[in-house]
């Protein structure tokens, strides 16, 4: 079995005085795809945010490649391996497409070359000099995504990357995705957008209330079908 | 009465260089819900934009009711009736979710200005808040504070504070992003029921959204119109099939 | 005045053009720390005060204190080490003080800064009184240089050049090197940058004390030429704040250019109408809002 | 003793503890003061003598309140010094009200003893005029007769350039121009050359504290003012500003001062004394505190009471001889009537000691440079 | 007890205090009440708008001015009272208008550093104009008589009408604070760009505030010039306004009584610290940043931030503070 890559044991997480996570348990292997799915609110992005130490407070335990990281501040764990693309996108307004692209330090070997990501993303191409604020929501969405292609990191942790796309492109975006994990990349995906992510995804955790409340396996899917349509609220 | 609401001319917007809206003629019928759809940085929001002056149309007309607007500003325009949602949230995050919805509705009162009045002239709109909020399915979160909801339910909160303001003529951009399959189905229905006697102009990806409510669709491409019509028209027009909608759409 | 000769009037060109340096250089420190921090350093008249000071101490009273009166810090070692203590003393309050403030509104930096400046003014006055201190220019830059249409003292050529050198090194360490990207993307959204893998917290403390280092520089350039008193900064700071506005705050290249500019303004309006030298800045100020309200320089945001 | 209010003499010392006019009044005007009082024994017509001292922080309504506090609750019988006009003015008020005595030992402005005198107040060191006459009248006399004023925009800078002005045309000079800077002026070189430019005689500078300091040192760094055609005459400079600005760039400018501490013997013992207290010299302004005071409970003790306008009346009738000031008479609108000193800076070969500033150039008598009593004072037409 | 009987007790407890003598200094009570209200009328911009303004020197000196002048002149007439004091708050509505209606063209940082400026102009002006009196001030500004009927210059007199005009001051802003303009305020501050969708055009709110606070700071001013018989420069310094920052600050942001304690707190402090002398200004300093630091949301905004969470704990859920403090932004 593959090497684990990152696990969460017992995560909590508080904004301000309200507690968020409940104790997270995530398990990820090296090259696999997991999702975080569940309804608006459960804890999908904050369980992101937790591992990467961007909430207010957090307890518990995050490894990364054996690693305890919960002492860590976060631009050392990001170094860790781990490239974030966020929810509200977090594009530089005030740079360039250009230098949102080249901005983020390399955190290991293997990341994608500049061309090789504007080749996946031609609208990047294009707008390639405009500010980052200037870009349109889809155009911030696939700058998010590319930039963290060029850092090398291989643990992906995408929030909503399908997010107020066109059809085509969330197309393009299942195809990159597929093409990332055949590249041995190692992807945690948090979606609304169960149809993206079910051909994608290796395992489901279920987030709900702050805790997992269910794990799934691809090849579980077709028969949990209720089970999973229950709890997304569907 | 003319039959068309909101109509623009030769309506076009440039960045330094870049147009980003290139002489739209864009006609609004009435009652209508009428959606712009598009590949991403087609000029969809920008659009909007336009329409609601937070950017100035570098040339064209655009004519509400027959009025043109192209001057007037953007709380002027609101004040007309023409009332926009935002792609990225925006609520008020330190009120409560009724006094978001409250603040909306103190606008038909027109005593914004009037500091000497007591506040509790206010107390009449509680009750329309509580409708609103109930009819989006808030109601019992109606005394948090709206910096604590998720961000699906702060999309929700932002069309109950749009509806408060009771518009003739509401632009929702892309009013489903974000939201999980129930909410969905929750705002479709409501927007449905508000469309009545309103004329909607919205933004959307999720094309079963766009199918199931939409009686005229308009593709923008590159800033110019790609098709118009009904859906089954749309849909099937092969040029927007390969710049918008890809394989995966019957 | 219609009796003024050409010669006259490039001489007070050149005396406006002087004091636009200070000006420069003490409003791009701000405009630095103001676009990383999002604070506005009140307490940058009083680094600037404090960094003259200590050159003032460096040459005089460091020998004496310990005991050995041939000992002294002399200009060129001041223009160096003034500014890095007050860097280094502006870090040690960034880190133990303004740090705790960063995720509350900019108020909070804005006033913890002026309770800083009161109580560095307050001290130095304490120590040292109120009438100030004297400081010789270095004995190369004394005596004054023939440029043609006046005598100007050595120093005060001195200062334009230095200052003009460290501006534009400063404006192009921000906004044409990779260093520069990293800051404003600080700048926008520091959190998610630390979360790309920078050591934010390091930055900004390092871009506080590089701002604070360049009040200090133009600290230790004052003072052959003010009198050194614990005031010289805070009645300074004003016309800097105002400076800043007009160039469009967080633009450094704007800050530079108006810094010279309004310097160039108020030297010409000490001839013309001296009672409103001082007030001249704001009413510039208040016009170019009128006119330009994101600055000069600024961007809309 | 029934003659004494509360059953004590209490004298206040309301100045700048802590701001920029501390260094020439401050804590060393409570010295001062308290020096005063010991050589009294503490104690007149058998009441013993208090002193209090605040810091009025150069807002006149901080005056006006704790001088107000004082009268009505803190026995408090006489305030002195005011080194600003603003904070003078509204205590000279109150007092005005509460029947009780000033006396300004800092404040200079005309304004006491014209239009806005008091017959409960007495302007003890100078006022603006006896200082600009004083120096222009020697300078004209010395053959220097086109001036130009660096004035500070305010109304003693007015008043200094005004007074100054007045004498110079009066006497035959020729004022060619005048240049008013804000306060606090910053830079000076600009009016500096301009002043230069127009190749006056004398360059006055009708300012004060770091302005004239500023001044000067700018003028030093372009080489104006060292020639022997033009020199530089500051009208309201104290040693402390001197002594600030180091004799190497100070040096030959003359100015008039009420009270130099190396003039005389009498002089010398009372410096002495403050020396050993404070560290440094005494200040005009501080000196004129200690005769203020020592005056003042001399007056009470003739007039036996503390009733402030026998005090008043008294003081009027004595003339006042001490170690600061000669020769003074009280005028009835306040004005004290006394000699000045012309001093010139010594070059820093002729300093023998820390402190040791100025030749005494000439002794100037009080009826010279005082000006008239003013109609605007409503004191002067009754007597 | 809520806050209009808390107020009503703190009215009845002034009441007394000329007719006990000995009990407080009934005109360090009146100073206090000025200030308070200066302070209250600071916190109405910046608590409820979020506005940071170091202009408001500006405003209660120029009523000052205004008031002092017209009373110098006018005060024996039965109407000059009444008449001088509403001319001193007209004025400085006025100057609000003028400050405020450049400033308010940029946002946050950039609107204190303007309004900082700007009175920069009117302290120019303050010096250069002759009725101010230039450095020296206007003093011995005469009280008049109220109507004719009661005289002024009494103190006893003058205390309990600076009381009833410190009290419906007072009242009057809890009313702003409450009505639907301060609802609207409220969002415009909380989300500008949602406000403006809406149809509230922000700029104009803000400006409305703005004026408002500047009258009222103005309606100190006059009470102030009135009271105390002097105005000066001091009044339109920068200084004045940074203290009222700091009495606001000291107090609490954004409470209804924190002012009121914070300049208690800042006018008691500078009569107490005007004997200790030499280190004023590191006393003031070192308060800023022990408040700034630790103390953040005041002496009443501590207090009732202990209350809030105390009932917190016995019974959930948490009630909302009545007034939030200045937006803690993430
Ligand atoms: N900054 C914040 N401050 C306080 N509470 C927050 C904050 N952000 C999120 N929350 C709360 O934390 C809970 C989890 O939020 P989170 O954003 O992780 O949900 P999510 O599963 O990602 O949902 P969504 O689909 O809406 O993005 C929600 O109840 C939300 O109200
Ligand atoms: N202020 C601006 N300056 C320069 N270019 C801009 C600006 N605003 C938008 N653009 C460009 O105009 C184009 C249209 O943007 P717009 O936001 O309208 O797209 P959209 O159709 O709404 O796309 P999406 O579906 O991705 O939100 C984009 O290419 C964008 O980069
Ligand atoms: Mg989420
Ligand atoms: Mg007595």
């Amino acid at each position: 079995m593959p090497e684990t890559v990152l696990e969460t044991r017992g995560l909590q997480a508080w904004y301000g005085e309200s507690h968020v996570l409940h104790g997270i348990d995530l398990t990820v292997r090296e090259g696999e795809c997991v999702t975080l799915i569940g309804r608006n609110g459960a804890g999908r992005t904050t369980t992101l945010r937790a591992i990467l130490g961007l909430t207010d407070r957090r307890a518990g335990s995050v490894r990364v490649r054996g690693q305890e990281a919960i002492r860590l501040p976060p631009h050392r764990i990001a170094r860790l391996g781990l490239g974030y693309c966020p929810e509200e996108r977090g594009v530089y307004r005030t740079l360039t497409t250009r230098e949102n692209l080249t901005l983020l330090p390399r955190l290991g070997e293997g990341g994608l070359p500049l061309d090789e990501v504007l080749a996946l993303f031609p609208n990047l191409a294009e707008r390639a000099d405009s500010y980052g604020g200037r870009l349109s929501g889809g155009e911030q969405q696939m700058l998010a995504l590319g930039r963290i292609l060029t850092t090398g990191a291989r643990i992906l942790l995408l929030d909503e990357i399908t997010e107020g796309l066109a059809p085509v492109i969330v197309e393009a975006l299942g195809r990159a995705v597929a093409l990332l994990k055949g590249r041995g990349f190692t992807i945690v995906l948090v979606e609304q957008n169960f149809h993206f992510a079910r051909h994608l995804a290796d395992r489901h955790y279920v987030v709900e209330h702050g805790r997992i409340a269910a794990e799934i396996a691809a090849h579980e899917v077709a028969a949990r079908e209720e089970e999973v349509g229950r709890l997304l609220g569907v | 009465m003319p039959d068309t609401a909101l109509e623009t001319r030769g309506l076009t917007k440039a960045f330094g260089g870049f147009r980003a809206v290139r002489g739209l003629d864009l006609k609004v019928r009435r009652h209508a819900i009428h959606a712009l759809i598009g590949p991403n940085g087609a000029g969809k929001t920008t659009v909007f934009n336009l329409l609601t002056k937070v950017h100035v149309p570098t040339e064209g007309q655009i004519l509400y009711e027959g009025a043109d607007i192209t001057r007037e500003a953007s709380a002027a325009i609101a004040r007309r009736g023409l009332v926009r949602s935002f792609q990225i949230s925006a609520i008020f995050p330190n009120l409560s979710v009724r006094d978001n919805v409250r603040v909306a509705l103190q606008r038909r009162l027109g005593t914004q200005f009037q500091f000497w009045r007591s506040g509790r002239t206010l107390t009449v709109l509680d009750e329309e808040a509580m409708r609103l909020l109930a009819e989006v399915g808030l109601a019992e979160a109606a005394d948090a504070r709206a910096a604590d909801l998720s961000y699906g339910r702060k999309r929700t909160l932002e069309i109950a504070t749009t509806l408060a303001l009771d518009p003739p003529f509401l632009l929702l951009d892309e009013p489903t992003q974000g939201m999980a399959i129930e909410d969905v189905d929750r705002i479709k229905r409501l927007i449905r029921r508000i469309a009545r006697g309103r004329t909607i102009l919205m933004v959307e990806h999720n094309m079963s959204v766009v199918a199931d409510l939409c009686d005229t669709i308009t593709v923008l491409q590159r800033g110019e119109i790609l098709a118009e019509g009904p859906y089954a028209a749309v849909s099937t027009d092969p040029a927007v099939r390969a710049a918008y909608l890809g394989g995966g759409h019957a | 005045m219609s009796d003024i000769t050409l010669q006259a009037f490039m001489a007070q060109l050149t005396i406006g053009l002087i004091g636009g340096c200070f000006y420069a250089m003490l409003s791009m420190g701000l405009a630095i720390i103001f676009r990383l921090l999002n604070i506005i350093n009140f307490t940058h008249g009083a680094q600037f005060m404090m960094a003259a000071f200590l050159a003032w101490i460096g040459l005089t009273q460091v020998g004496p204190w310990l005991g050995q009166p041939d000992l002294q810090v002399n200009f060129w070692l001041a223009l160096v080490l003034a500014p890095a203590l007050v860097a280094v003393f502006g870090m040690a309050i960034e880190r133990t003080l303004l740090r705790r403030l960063y995720h509350l509104d900019h108020l909070y930096g804005l006033l913890l800064t002026f309770g800083v400046a009161l109580v560095m003014e307050g001290g130095f006055r304490y120590v040292f009184g109120v009438s100030g201190q004297g400081y010789e220019p270095p004995e190369v830059l004394q005596g004054p240089v023939d440029v043609g249409f006046m005598l100007l003292p050595k120093y005060r050529v001195f200062v334009v050049a230095a200052s003009l050198l460290i501006c534009l090194s400063t404006w192009y360490l921000f906004e044409r090197t990779k260093l520069g990207a990293y800051l404003r993307a600080g700048t926008e959204n520091p959190r998610l940058l630390q979360a790309f893998g920078i050591n934010v917290p390091v930055m900004i403390t390092l871009t506080y004390g590089f701002g604070v280092a360049l009040a200090g520089i133009a600290g230790v350039l004052a003072a052959p030429i003010m009198q050194i008193t614990p005031l010289m900064g805070g009645s300074l700071l004003n016309i800097v704040f105002a400076v800043v506005v007009i160039g469009g705050l967080g633009s450094i290249l704007g800050a530079m250019l108006t810094g010279l500019g309004l310097g160039l303004i108020e030297g010409l309006t000490k001839v013309v109408y001296p009672e409103a030298s001082t007030v001249v800045v704001f009413v510039i100020m208040a016009l170019a809002l009128l006119l330009r309200p994101a600055g000069l320089f600024g961007r809309e945001a | 003793a029934d003659t004494i209010s509360d059953g004590v003499v209490k004298v206040g010392i309301l100045n700048d503890l802590s701001g920029i006019y501390s260094d020439f009044t401050g804590r060393g005007s409570a010295v001062a003061a308290q020096i005063a009082i010991d050589e009294m024994g503490a104690k007149v017509l058998g009441a013993p003598v208090e002193l209090v001292a605040a810091d009025h922080q150069n807002k006149p309504d901080i005056a006006a309140n704790l001088a107000r506090e004082w009268f009505d609750q803190g026995k408090v019988d006489m305030i002195a010094d005011f080194p600003t006009s603003s904070t003078a003015l509204a205590v000279m008020e109150i007092a005005k009200q509460k029947n009780r005595v000033t006396m300004l030992s800092a404040g200079v402005a005309m304004a006491a003893i014209t239009d806005k005198c008091s017959p409960l107040s007495a302007q003890w060191m100078v006022n603006t005029y006896a200082l600009a006459a004083g120096t222009a009248k020697a300078l004209l006399k010395a053959g220097r007769k086109s001036w130009y004023f660096v004035t500070a925009d305010y109304t003693f800078g007015h008043s200094l350039e005004k007074d100054a002005a007045a004498v110079v045309e009066a006497e035959g000079g020729k004022v060619l121009g005048v240049s008013r800077h804000p306060f606090p002026g910053g830079d000076f070189s600009s009016y500096m050359l301009k002043a230069q430019s127009t190749g006056a005689q004398v360059i006055a500078l009708a300012n004060a504290g770091s302005d004239t300091i500023n001044a000067v040192k700018q003028a030093a760094e372009y080489g104006i003012g060292r020639t022997d055609k033009q020199v530089i005459a500051p009208l309201l400079t104290y040693i402390t500003d001197v002594k600030s600005l180091g004799l190497a760039k100070a040096q030959d400018m003359y100015l008039t001062e009420a009270f130099y501490w190396d003039y005389d013997d009498r002089s010398r013992a009372f410096a002495e004394k403050y020396f050993s207290k404070m560290k440094r010299m005494p200040s005009a302004s501080q000196a004129a505190v200690y005769s203020a005071v020592l005056s003042y409970l001399k007056a009470i003790e003739a007039a036996g009471t503390d009733e402030a306008g026998a005090v008043m009346k008294q003081l009027r009738a004595m003339t006042i001889d001490d170690a600061v000031i000669r020769n003074g008479k009280l005028r009835a609108d306040g004005a004290l009537v006394h000699d000045l000193l012309l001093l010139q800076v010594k070059k820093p070969a002729e300093s023998k000691r820390d402190w040791d500033f100025y030749h005494v150039k000439a002794v100037l008598k009080g009826d010279d440079v005082y000006p008239k009593p003013s109609d605007a004072c409503p004191l002067n037409a009754k007597g | 007890m809520s806050n209009k009987t808390l107020f009503a007790a703190l009215v009845a407890l002034l009441v007394l205090v000329p007719l006990v003598p000995g009990l407080i200094y009934p005109i360090f009570v009146m100073k206090v009440m000025a200030y308070g209200l200066f302070a209250c009328a600071f916190n109405l911009l910046l608590g409820f708008t979020g506005l940071v303004s170091f202009a408001h020197a500006a405003f209660l000196g120029t009523a000052g001015y205004v008031t002092g002048a017209l009373m110098i002149r006018f005060g024996a007439h039965p109407l000059g009272v009444p008449a001088a004091f509403a001319a001193g708050v007209a004025a400085a509505a006025l100057v609000g208008f003028a400050i405020g209606g450049l400033a308010i063209r940029r946002r946050g940082i950039y609107f204190a550093m303007i309004t900082l400026a700007l009175s920069q102009i009117v302290y120019f002006l303050a010096v250069q104009f002759r009725w101010t009196g230039g450095e020296d001030g206007l003093q011995g500004i005469p009280r008049g008589t109220l109507l004719g009927l009661v005289d002024l210059s009494s103190d006893t007199a003058m205390y309990y009408v600076a009381l009833a005009l410190f009290a419906a001051g007072f009242l009057f802003i809890d009313r702003v604070v409450h009505s639907p303009f301060g609802q609207i305020l409220q969002a415009v501050r909380d989300n500008e760009a949602r406000a403006v969708s809406l149809g509230y055009d922000a700029a104009r709110f803000q400006l409305l505030a703005f004026v408002l606070s500047a009258a009222l700071a103005g309606y100190a001013g006059a009470l102030k010039a009135l009271v105390f018989g002097l105005v000066s420069l001091n009044d339109v310094s920068l200084h004045t306004s940074t203290e009222v920052v700091l009495m606001t600050l000291l107090g609490g942001v954004g409470t209804l009584f924190g002012p009121l304690v914070g300049a208690a707190l800042v006018v008691g402090l500078q009569n107490y610290l005007a004997t200790i002398g030499d280190l004023v200004t590191v006393v003031i300093g070192l308060i800023f940043i022990l408040c700034v630091s630790f103390f953040r949301r005041g002496v009443v905004g501590e207090w009732l931030h202990w209350r809030h969470r105390r009932a917190a704990r016995a019974a959930r859920p948490l009630p909302e503070p009545e007034h939030p403090p200045v937006a803690e932004a993430a």
